[in-house]
C-alpha cells in the first residue's frame, strides 16, 4: 500500500515543483525554457495519473502534451523569425 | 477479488483532499504567474500550467467517470490553445507585415535517416494505432502520421494533401455520428455502433493529429 | 411521477444514456428562442459598414469577403446549435462542454477578420477562455465528488448543500463568467463587436447570455437554501 | 375567460398603458426642466404614426435579418405578456425574455449598418452587465420565497407580507435595473442622444412601428413585475398607481442626472449589485 | 471618486481582462483552503482499490469489470441504467485478437483494453456518448479555425 501514497506524492512534489520552475524558475523570460518547463509538471501529473490507475488518460494525456509543445515550440519560432514584439 | 465495490476504496477518499489541495496550488501558482506576466505569449504558456491543476482535481475522483472526464478537458485544452496560437500569428503577422514561412528554420537536416526511418516508424504507429483503435488508438496513429509528415518537410509533399485529410475526417465525423446514433436507436446492435464510433473515432483523431503534421509544413519546396 | 424544478413542471426528458436533457417551459423558451435566430442568421446576408474616408469626402464601404462569410456562417450556425443544446441539456458535465464549444466557437467568428485590435481582443478573450476551463471543470468536479452523481435531475431530488458543493458552483459560475464574458470581464468582448459582420456576432451575444441565465437556473438546482 | 381573448386583451392594455406611462415619464421630465413638453399621448400617437407611414430598407442592411430581428422583440414581449399577467408562469422565464430583448436591441443596431447603431450595438454589449443586477434580485428572491413562480411568490406575500420589507436590497437593485431601461437615464447608454437614436436610428415605417410598441410593452412589464414581485396580489387601480408613482420617481431622477460614459455606467451597476448582494446576505443571515 | 473612474477605465481595456480574470479567480480558490473538501465514497462508475488487480495478477487489470463477450455482461453502476438496454454488453466485448492477447500475456489491460469493448469504451462510447460527439466537436472546431487562418491568413504560399 505504501507504494501508493510514494507515487502519488512524489507526483504532488514534482507538479508543484515544475509549476513554480515555470512561473519563477531560472531563465524563464526565454519562452523556449518556459515551454520546455511544463513538462516538469506533466510529468508529475503523470504519476499521478499512475497512482489512480489511469492508464488510458495517461497515454491521452502524453500525445495531447507532446501535440501541445509542438504547436508551442511552432508559434514562438515563428514569431521570433517576424521579429515581433509582444 | 472484489471487481466493482460498492464504495470508492478508503485509499482514495484519503488522498482526495491532499489532491484537490495540490490542485488549487498549482493554479494559484499559475495564475499567480499570469497576473504578473505582460507578455502575450508567456501567459498563454502558463495557461498549460493552470489547465494541469484542472487535470489533477477532475481525476482524484478516482472512478472510470473521473478517468473519461479527463479526456475531454484534455481535448478541451488542446483545441484552444491550437485555435489561439494561430490567432496570436495572424495578428502579430498583421502588425509587423511580414511573413515568414511555417517551419521558419531553413530544414537542412537532410540526414540518411530521415529519408528511410520515418515511413518504417510511421508504419508500425499506424498499425498499432488501428489495432487500439478509438481515443488512444487515435493519438498513437496520428503521431505516426505526423512523424511521416515531419520527415517529409525536407523531401516536399504533393500540395492538395491536406483537403484530403480534412476531407477523410469530416466523413469520420459523420461515421462516429453514426454510430453514436445506432446505440441509442437500435440497442440490439450495438456491436456495430460500438465499431462504427470507435473507428471513426480514430479516424478522426488520427488524422487531426495529421493535420498539424501538414500545417508545419504547407510550403516546402515542392520538389 | 410528477418532477418539478424550481416550482415548474418537467414537460419531457430525451434519455441519451447517462446523459439525460430535460425540458421545463423555460428551458424549452430559450432552446426555441435559440433555434429561431440560428435559422435567421443561417439565411441572412451580412451588412455592410459605411465609414467616412479620412482626408476627403467619400464614403468607404467596408464588407465581409465571400470565403470568410461561409466560414463565419459555419461557425455561427454551430454556435447556436451548441446554444439550443446548452438550454436542454440535464447533465452538469454535458453542460460544461457545451460552454467549451461555445467559447471556442467564438473566438474563430472574430478571429477571422483582419483588423488588428480585433484580432487582439479575440486572443485575450482565448486567453480568457483558456483560463476559465480550469473553474469550470473542477467546479464541475467537486459537485461530483461531493454529491456522487453529475446529473442534474439527480442533484435537484437531494435535499441538502454542503459547502463544498457551493465552492464548486461558484467556480463554475466564474468559468461560465469567463468563458462567455460577462461584466467585469465584457471589455474583450465589446471590442470584438467592432467588426462587420452582424448577423454572426449576434450569436456571440445571443450564446453568452442565454448560457448565464441558464447557469443561474443550475446552480439555484444545485444550491438549496432550505 | 377565453384564453385567446385574454391574451389579446392584456396585450393590449400593456401596450396602451406603457406608451401612457412613457409619455407622462417624458412630460414630467419636461417640467422639471422648465419646458413645456410634448403632450401625455405623444408616444403612442407617435407610434401609430408610424404604421401609416411609408417603410424603407437601408441598402446596407443585413436583410431578412433587419427585418425579422423587430419582429422577434414584439414576439418575445407578447411571451412575456402571456408568462406574466396571463398565466402568472415562472419568473425566470421573464429574465430569459429580459435578456434576449437585450440581444434584440443590440442587433437592431447592428444589422442596419449604420456607425450609430454599430456604436449602440457596442455599448448594448458593455450594458450586458446589467445583467448582473437582475440575476442578483432573482437569486436573493429565490432565497427568501424559495421558489420562481409568480403565482407562488404573490401567495408567499399574501402570508408573509410583501417582500419589499423584508428583502429591500433587492427592490433597490430592480429598481435601478427598471430605471437602465427607462429613456434618458443616467444608464441609457444605449439611447444616448449622443449617437442620434441609437439602434432605432435606421429603422423606419413599419419596423420603428414595432419596435416602439415593444418599447411600451417592455415598460409596463418592468414594472408590472416590480409591483408584483415586491408588494405582492395588487388591486387593478393599485397596480395602476404604482406604475404612475414608479414613471414619476424615474422621470424625476433622468431629470436631474447626467448620462453616464458607457463604462462607468456599466461598473456603477455592476457596483450597485456587489453592494446589494453582499447587503442582502448579510440581511439575510440576521 | 476620481480614482474609482480610474479603475474602472482600465477594466475597459481588453489586454487587462486576462490578467484581472487570473487575478479574481485565484482570490476564489483560495477559499478551497477553507472549507472542508471530502469525498463522498458513493459515487457512479467505481473502480478497485488502486493496484489490486494488479497485484492479483489479473491479465485484464486495470479495467476488468467482469463479464463474457456475448454471453455475461460486465458490471456497470451507471445513473439511469432504465435508459441502457444493452449496458455491460461493451464491457464484456473483446475483439478476437484481444482474447488471443489475453491469454498471452499478464500486463494485457495496461496497453491494449482500449479496444472497442472495454470500460472507458462503455462509458465514451454508450452511457456518456454525447460528451464524445460534443469533445470531438470541439476539437474539430479548433482544427476548423486554425486550418482556417492558416491557410488564408499566415501562411506563405509559394504557388
Amino acid at each position: 500500500m505504501l507504494e501508493v501514497y510514494i507515487w502519488f506524492y512524489a507526483g504532488c512534489t514534482l507538479v508543484i515543483v515544475g509549476s513554480l520552475a515555470t512561473v519563477i524558475g531560472p531563465g524563464v523570460k526565454d519562452p523556449l525554457v518556459r515551454t520546455l518547463n511544463t513538462e516538469i509538471p506533466a510529468v508529475g501529473l503523470s504519476l499521478i495519473f499512475l497512482t489512480y490507475n489511469h492508464t488510458i488518460a495517461l497515454l491521452t494525456f502524453i500525445a495531447a502534451t507532446s501535440i501541445i509543445t509542438l504547436i508551442l515550440l511552432r508559434t514562438i519560432v515563428r514569431l521570433e523569425e517576424m521579429g515581433a514584439e509582444l | 477479488m472484489i471487481l466493482v465495490p460498492d464504495v470508492v476504496s478508503p485509499v482514495v477518499v484519503a488522498i482526495y483532499a491532499p489532491a484537490v489541495f495540490v490542485g488549487i496550488i498549482v493554479a494559484l501558482i499559475g495564475l499567480f504567474g499570469i497576473s504578473i506576466e505582460k507578455n502575450d505569449l508567456q501567459v498563454l504558456i502558463l495557461t498549460d500550467i493552470v489547465g494541469v491543476a484542472m487535470l489533477i482535481i477532475v481525476a482524484a475522483v478516482g472512478t472510470d467517470l473521473a478517468e473519461s472526464l479527463v479526456l475531454p478537458g484534455l481535448v478541451v485544452e488542446l483545441a484552444e490553445i491550437l485555435a489561439i496560437c494561430e490567432i496570436l500569428m495572424s495578428r502579430e503577422m498583421r502588425k509587423t507585415g511580414k511573413s515568414v514561412s511555417l517551419i521558419p528554420t531553413p530544414l537542412n537536416f537532410d540526414m540518411e535517416v530521415l529519408q528511410t526511418s520515418p515511413v518504417f516508424i510511421a508504419v508500425i504507429l499506424v498499425i498499432y494505432g488501428a489495432f487500439l483503435s478509438g481515443f488512444t488508438g487515435g493519438a498513437i496513429a496520428g503521431g505516426g502520421i505526423l512523424f511521416y509528415v515531419m520527415s517529409l518537410t525536407v523531401r516536399g509533399l504533393p500540395s492538395d494533401l491536406w483537403e484530403g485529410i480534412a476531407g477523410a475526417s469530416g466523413i469520420a465525423w459523420c461515421l462516429w455520428l453514426t454510430g453514436f446514433l445506432v446505440l441509442f436507436v437500435f440497442p440490439n446492435y450495438w456491436l456495430l455502433g460500438l465499431m462504427l464510433a470507435a473507428f471513426g473515432v480514430f479516424i478522426k483523431v488520427a488524422f487531426k493529429a495529421g493535420l498539424i503534421g501538414v500545417m508545419n509544413r504547407e510550403e516546402f519546396r515542392k520538389e | 411521477m410528477v418532477v418539478s424544478i424550481l416550482g415548474s413542471q418537467i414537460i419531457g426528458i430525451i434519455p441519451l444514456g447517462d446523459i439525460v436533457f430535460y425540458m421545463t417551459s423555460f428551458n424549452l423558451f430559450m432552446f426555441a428562442a435559440a433555434l429561431v435566430f440560428t435559422f435567421i442568421i443561417a439565411i441572412s446576408k451580412t451588412e455592410t459598414q459605411i465609414e467616412a474616408e479620412f482626408g476627403s469626402l467619400g464614403d468607404r464601404e467596408i464588407k465581409v469577403a465571400k470565403k470568410e462569410f461561409k466560414f463565419r456562417r459555419f461557425l455561427a450556425i454551430i454556435c447556436g446549435l451548441a446554444t439550443a443544446g446548452a438550454m436542454v441539456t440535464g447533465d452538469l458535465f454535458d453542460f460544461t462542454l457545451f460552454v467549451c464549444l461555445i467559447g471556442i466557437v467564438n473566438i474563430g467568428i472574430v478571429g477571422a477578420v483582419k483588423q488588428v485590435d480585433v484580432l487582439d481582443s479575440a486572443f485575450q478573450y482565448g486567453l480568457i477562455a483558456m483560463i476559465a476551463s480550469t473553474p469550470l471543470f473542477v467546479g464541475a468536479s467537486l459537485i461530483l465528488a461531493a454529491t456522487g452523481t453529475i446529473s442534474i435531475l439527480a442533484i435537484n431530488s437531494l435535499t441538502y448543500t454542503t459547502p463544498m458543493m457551493l465552492f464548486g458552483s461558484i467556480l463554475l459560475f466564474l468559468g461560465v463568467a469567463g468563458e462567455t464574458g460577462v461584466a467585469p470581464f465584457f471589455a474583450t468582448k465589446a471590442e470584438m463587436f467592432r467588426t462587420p459582420g452582424s448577423p454572426f456576432l449576434l450569436i456571440i451575444h445571443l450564446s453568452s447570455l442565454l448560457i448565464i441565465v441558464r447557469v443561474i437556473e443550475i446552480l439555484l438546482i444545485i444550491n438549496k437554501p432550505f | 375567460m377565453n384564453l385567446m381573448l385574454n391574451i389579446l386583451l392584456n396585450v393590449f392594455i400593456a401596450f396602451f398603458i406603457g406608451s401612457i406611462l412613457i409619455g407622462l415619464q417624458r412630460k414630467i421630465m419636461a417640467r422639471i426642466q422648465g419646458r413645456p413638453g410634448p403632450p401625455v399621448i405623444q408616444h403612442l400617437l407617435h407610434t401609430l404614426k408610424f404604421f401609416i407611414k411609408e417603410s424603407a430598407f437601408p441598402k446596407t442592411a443585413a436583410m431578412p435579418f433587419y427585418v425579422a430581428i423587430t419582429a422577434m422583440l414584439f414576439v418575445i414581449w407578447v411571451a412575456a405578456v402571456i408568462d406574466g399577467p396571463v398565466t402568472e408562469g415562472s419568473l425566470l422565464l421573464i429574465f430569459a425574455i429580459y435578456t434576449i430583448q437585450k440581444i434584440g436591441e443590440h442587433n437592431a443596431g447592428s444589422s442596419s449598418g449604420s456607425p450609430y447603431g454599430k456604436m449602440s450595438c457596442v455599448r448594448a454589449v458593455y450594458s450586458a452587465a446589467a445583467e448582473v443586477p437582475l440575476f442578483a434580485v432573482l437569486i436573493i428572491i429565490y432565497l427568501k420565497a424559495g421558489t420562481m413562480n409568480i403565482s407562488s411568490i404573490i401567495n408567499y406575500q399574501s402570508i408573509h407580507g410583501p417582500l419589499l420589507f423584508t428583502i429591500p436590497l433587492a427592490a433597490i437593485m430592480f429598481f435601478v435595473l427598471i430605471l437602465s431601461k427607462s429613456q434618458y437615464s443616467p444608464f441609457a447608454i444605449t439611447k444616448g442622444k449622443d449617437i442620434v437614436s441609437g439602434y432605432e436610428t435606421e429603422h423606419f415605417g413599419l419596423l420603428r412601428g414595432y419596435l416602439m410598441i415593444s418599447e411600451s410593452i417592455a415598460w409596463y412589464m418592468l414594472l408590472w413585475v416590480f409591483l408584483t414581485v415586491f408588494l405582492g396580489p395588487l388591486s387593478l387601480p393599485a397596480y395602476l398607481i404604482g406604475m404612475v408613482v414608479l414613471s414619476a420617481i424615474v422621470a424625476f431622477i433622468n431629470a436631474v442626472t447626467p448620462i453616464l460614459n458607457p463604462n462607468h455606467s456599466v461598473m456603477m451597476q455592476v457596483s450597485f449589485a456587489f453592494i446589494g448582494i453582499a447587503g442582502s446576505i448579510v440581511l439575510l443571515m440576521i | 471618486m476620481k480614482s474609482i473612474g480610474r479603475f474602472w477605465n482600465s477594466l475597459a481595456n481588453p489586454d487587462r481582462i486576462p490578467r484581472f480574470y487570473a487575478l479574481v479567480l485565484g482570490i476564489v480558490l483560495i477559499a478551497g483552503f477553507l472549507i472542508p473538501i471530502g469525498l463522498n465514497d458513493h459515487q457512479l462508475y467505481p473502480r478497485p482499490e488502486p493496484q489490486l488487480q494488479i497485484n492479483a495478477q489479473d491479465p485484464l487489470a486495470p479495467y476488468d469489470r467482469g463479464g463474457v463477450t456475448f454471453e455475461q455482461r460486465g458490471i456497470v453502476k451507471a445513473q439511469y441504467p432504465q435508459y441502457l438496454p444493452a449496458i455491460g454488453e461493451i464491457t464484456a466485448y473483446l475483439s478476437p485478437i484481444a482474447m488471443g492477447v489475453d491469454h498471452t500475456t499478464l500486463y494485457y489491460g495496461t496497453s491494449i483494453y482500449s479496444s472497442p469493448g472495454g470500460l472507458i469504451d462503455e462509458i465514451l462510447y454508450y452511457t456518456r456518448g454525447f460528451d464524445t460527439v460534443l469533445e470531438s466537436s470541439i476539437l474539430m472546431m479548433a482544427f476548423v479555425i486554425a486550418s482556417f487562418i492558416a491557410l488564408n491568413f499566415t501562411m506563405r504560399r509559394e504557388d
